[in-house]
């Protein structure tokens, strides 16, 4: 199946491409979740990462991020190991896991303002700005355990909108979304990939993004088997 | 039995206007007694034959000792109130009652270890119950503080801080049983015990008594006060308030 | 009941019978958390008041 | 509370109790930590204070004790934490048995696995710190009898603030000025028992201790569940 | 609003009214989240609430189950006051809220037993059968930190096997489920209800449960305004 | 490491400094309740051991080292307990700065706002527990030097067990020993004083310390975060 995906890019691009992990092979508890596992992520590309429960997604994005490191095989940033240039790849990524990272006792505002720092330096209004686009007009003051679980989602959202990263890796981000913010995502997800950048996004919905590829874990495995 | 007293009782806008009619007597009162209680003490107390001018720190550390105590009774019993029938204003006055109660009790250890050193000799006695359980009641004063500031959700923390405080008003008093039976125990009875002072005449006891009245109208006059903010506060969406705002 | 004042000079008023320290100390603590507890409520209060005709100028703009 | 002493009641309870056994024995640390911690702290006392066994003699049972109170108050911190988190607490209050015998369930298995450990290994301590020999019996005893109280009170605290971000420290400020009297009445046992008076009477005080804790400490704790839940 | 739920009622079978919800308000934090609103629950029926995040969903349920208690209005089970009868109650009740419920260091299996034993006696047989129905057969002995998100809410999934409760209350249980879980959850409601229980469940997603009512908060919300 | 010096790297540290600072104030015990454990456990030693001053005064040193000790340990729960549990962590170590300068800077906020509050109120207590009057200068500068330490070291373990369903005591059972040293410097120092030795050299032990801790332990504390969060 690697081949399947592989064919359908763009050689002649090949500057363009900005991750890529070849022959991944991750077993945890004795199960091999994927061995053999290729993907390549071009610039201008949304993945979609699919699969059943416990095929394998979170633990291929963490793997792929850096923050899970048992794993074989190579991944590689626009062509060179990505260990190599730790700095540029965290530089131009921004992941956003299970756990949303939104401090329950600060603000949206105050959440958003620590989360953009350790990427660039943004000014308050865009902030503000980002928080209205999410849908948290009036409560950017509030305290984030007040907020619904919804809600707390969509601070994580607002990240998207100020950060400078060129990779979104995002983990089940339409968990607790309702019908607009599913929209939102969607057409963020879009715009991203219309500007030049990549996502990369595990989630059980039906995605109406345009130009979506789709990784099918399950696949992998059963042509495996 | 008729429970509207009761209702009424529990009230915000009720005890808003009661004490918006008390207030200004319950202050003034406060001001007389205050005035004629430092004066007195300052000026008239003759000194004592042992205790030269010191008698006057007794003054001031007998009433705001003795007011001290009263805080953890009124919390527990607003706070059986707060639980049983979720009362608002019993929890507004506990809320407020908490941190005043530790100023009182810091008071009440600054002038008694002010006293202390000259009495006794030194600044503090771990074997003198009454030090010890004024010490935990502090403590603990500052524990339902904390736990208040801690909660976020009002309604959380008004339960919370009433069960809190409940246990700890039965922790006092045992603490002040348990140091006083250990230190029976543990060695002749305490020579700093306080209580038989050298028997004073009316010259001291009256302006005592004076400070006492004084002390328990501020006690009074304060809780009210914050009491009353915290009312306008919670009852921010109230018309009533809303119209007292606009005319403010 | 009231004796005559009890001291002569001021400086003696102040010594308070070589134990000034301990009694001005008292005197001196005891204004600051009268003073204090009387104070900080009133400041509330007027923050209080200020805010909420704040809030109440911002809703009738906003129901305009 | 009409269904008390009702066979599923006591099912309940049951389960409830192998639970969090089961859980405590696959942490492991659990079982060993409190212990380490009791062991660790009563040895920074020599380190710290004076290492002259006679002067060591003198304040080994205060140091027991007040070590014996804190590897209490630090193990406290699990007790209904990971419930609240993982959401196992809203099932135990929407249960129809009353939550008095579930938390009594989890105080008793809290105890087993932390407080006993630390009685258990008490006497060595004792010895490592030049505890007098004639004060092992009541030292040990008073532990015994004292340890759930020390664990039924702080059961209380946790409960009360266990939807707190930042734990730990307002635990123990809760929860240290309630374990003063059990405090003194330990120590003034082992103390007493060297100026030779009969143990018994001391006994009698922490028994009683015992039995009043265990009758309202979980109600006030179930109470404070509630409150924190909601 | 309130009518236009109630109107749809089969007032012949008022016995058959589990629960009923009577003028509730709830306000948090000086915002309304609903006032005046009317819910009736009828043996067999499956009740979706919908709301935009952030409208109340969770907040309507937890005052439901009695978890929350900072509501005005009257909340019966079968005609009379619920607090009044809370053993009853409760022993009819299965809540799943956002936090499932399921221990991190446990198996599945004593997860799902002690689960149980809050309810009644459920012999392990009937427990691993479950398990297996929702997808776990070969996890019974894993411990659950191990599991994947989705696998993980399988595991209070399974709860829904095994109690005896008339009445279940779900917090948006599908969020990390898979298609054949969803497809899983549906039937296992439907059944449900078949055989006369209720169900009171929020989702952002499209149920397909035959005779499914819906309750939406926002519009009960537009209607007050 | 090349952009250790960059601007930005400056920028990120200042943001997580005051970020930890905000949480801290919106928390407020954060603050207050390390400052109220020093003193309440301080207390539980005339209760437990005796209230005789002058027996008080030998051992008051080494309780107050104890219990600062105690006080750092219990407050280092929060340091990256939150972040780990919403994630926040995650994002710490994705980001492209060193994260020696994070770590540093919420250690920095840590001590801040739960060590210099134990070091401030330490002489008071130090009265109450009878210290000989010489004495207070040392202690006062020791803690002061010492906290910051006993923070950076706490740190690691910190690291090492945030991903532990139970905390408190596996922590306490890393650290504490770590911690040794620390408490023997400042006992030795406070002792020596009272003998009349001169601080300085003292101070100098404590100095070199606290500067080794400064530049070890927060590369210790975020290699240790990035095994816990893998
Ligand atoms: C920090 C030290 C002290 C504390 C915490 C303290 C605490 C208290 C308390 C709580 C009371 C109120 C008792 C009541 O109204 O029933 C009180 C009253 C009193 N205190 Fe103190 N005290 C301290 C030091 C002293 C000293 C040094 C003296 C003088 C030797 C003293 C003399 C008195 C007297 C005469 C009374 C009133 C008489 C009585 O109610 O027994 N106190 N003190
Ligand atoms: N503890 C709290 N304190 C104050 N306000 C709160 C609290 N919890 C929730 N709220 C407020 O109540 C509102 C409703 O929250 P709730 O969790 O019920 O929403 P929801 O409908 O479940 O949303 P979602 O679809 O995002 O889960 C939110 O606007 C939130 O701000
Ligand atoms: N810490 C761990 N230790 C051992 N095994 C693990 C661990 N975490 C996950 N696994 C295993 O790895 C497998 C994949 O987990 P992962 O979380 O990546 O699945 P997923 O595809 O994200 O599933 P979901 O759709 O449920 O989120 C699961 O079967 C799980 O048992
Ligand atoms: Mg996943
Ligand atoms: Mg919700």
């Amino acid at each position: 199946m690697s081949e399947a995906i592989t064919d359908k890019y763009d050689h002649k691009h090949n500057d363009r491409i900005m991750l890529t992990a070849a022959e991944l092979f991750c077993e945890r508890d004795d199960r091999v979740l994927f061995a053999n596992l290729n993907l390549q992520l071009q610039e201008g590309q949304v993945l979609q990462i699919k699969g059943s429960n416990g095929s394998g997604k979170t633990t291929l994005l963490r793997i792929l991020c850096g923050i899970n490191d048992s794993y074989e095989g190579d991944i590689l940033w626009y062509g060179n190991p990505r260990d190599k240039q730790a700095e540029q790849f965290l530089g131009s990524l921004l992941y956003i896991g299970h756990r949303v990272g939104v401090n329950k006792v600060l603000t949206p505002l105050e959440n958003l303002r620590w989360s953009a720092s350790l990427q660039r330096d943004v000014s308050d209004a865009e902030l503000m700005t980002a928080l209205s686009r999410v849908g948290l007009r009036g409560f950017e003051y509030s305290q984030c355990f007040s907020l619904s679980a919804g809600q707390q989602q969509r601070v994580s959202l607002a990240r998207l909108l100020v950060t400078g990263a060129r990779l979104w890796v995002l983990d089940e981000p339409f968990t607790t979304l309702d019908v607009s913010g599913v929209a939102l995502l969607e057409s963020m997800l879009a715009d991203h990939a219309n500007s030049g950048g990549a996502v990369l996004v595990t989630t059980h919905h039906t995605l109406s993004v345009p130009d979506l590829r789709i990784l099918n874990l399950d696949a992998n495995r059963e042509e495996r088997l | 039995m008729n429970w509207t007293w009761f209702h009424k009782l529990g009230s915000p806008k009720w005890f808003y206007e009661l004490t918006s009619k008390w207030l200004p007597w319950l202050i003034g009162a406060m001001v007389i007694f205050l005035a004629v209680g430092v004066v007195w003490a300052l000026l008239y107390i003759p000194p004592d034959y042992q205790q030269s001018y010191t008698t006057r720190i007794l003054v001031i550390h007998v009433a705001v000792a003795g007011t001290s105590l009263a805080f953890f009774p009124l919390m527990a019993v607003a706070g059986t109130i707060t639980l049983v029938w979720r009362m608002k204003l019993a929890d507004m006055v506990a809320k407020n009652a908490a941190p005043l109660g530790a100023w009182f009790s810091f008071i009440t250890l600054a002038t008694g270890s002010l006293w202390g050193s000259v009495m006794w000799g030194t600044w503090w006695e771990w074997s003198d119950a009454r030090l010890v359980s004024m010490l935990f009641q502090f403590f603990l004063l500052v524990g339902v503080v904390a736990l208040r500031s801690a909660l976020e959700d009002n309604d959380t923390a008004a339960r919370a801080c009433a069960l809190l405080s409940i246990v700890g008003c039965i922790n006092v008093v045992i603490i002040k049983y348990s140091v006083e039976w250990w230190n029976v125990l543990h060695q002749p009875s305490s020579p700093l015990s306080m209580s038989g002072e050298s028997a004073n005449g009316p010259e001291f006891w009256v302006p005592t008594v004076v400070m006492i009245v004084a002390v328990y109208l501020f006690f009074a006059v304060s809780l009210i006060l914050a009491t009353r903010n915290e009312i306008l506060q919670r009852e921010r969406k109230a018309a009533w308030v809303q119209e007292l705002v606009s005319k403010a | 009941m009231i004796e005559a004042i009890q001291f002569a000079s001021f400086s003696e008023f102040l010594d308070m019978g070589g134990y000034g320290f301990n009694v001005w100390s008292v005197y001196g603590l005891f204004t600051v958390f009268v003073a204090a507890n009387l104070i900080s409520p009133v400041m509330k209060r007027k923050r209080i008041v200020r805010d909420l005709k704040r809030r109440a100028v911002v809703n009738e703009q906003q129901s305009n | 509370m009409s269904q008390a002493a009702s066979p599923s009641t006591g099912h309940a309870f049951l389960a409830t109790l192998k639970r969090d056994l089961v859980i405590a024995y696959k942490r492991k640390n659990d079982m060993l930590n409190p212990f380490m911690f009791f062991l660790i702290v009563a040895t920074l006392f020599p380190i710290g204070i004076t290492p002259d066994p006679e002067r060591l003699g003198e304040i080994s049972a205060g140091v027991l004790w007040i070590s014996a109170l804190l590897a209490s108050l630090l193990a406290m911190d699990n007790l209904y934490r990971s419930d609240y988190e993982d959401g196992s607490l809203e099932q135990l209050l929407l249960c129809p048995y009353p939550l008095y015998y579930l938390v009594l369930a989890k105080n008793l298995a809290h105890w087993l696995v932390s407080g006993l450990p630390v009685v258990l290994v008490s006497p060595l301590i004792a010895y490592m710190l030049n505890l007098p020999q004639e004060a092992y019996l009541t030292l040990f005893l008073t532990l015994l009898m004292g340890t759930p109280v020390l664990s039924l009170l702080g059961s209380i605290g946790v409960a009360l603030t266990v939807g707190l971000g930042s734990r730990g420290l307002i635990l123990a400020v809760i929860t240290l000025p309630m374990s003063v009297p059990v405090l003194i009445a330990g120590t003034l046992a082992v103390q007493q028992t060297l100026n030779g008076a009969p143990l018994l009477a001391y006994l009698a005080i922490m028994g009683a201790m015992l039995l009043t804790a265990l009758t309202l400490a979980p109600l006030a704790s179930a109470a404070a569940l509630r409150i924190s839940v909601n």
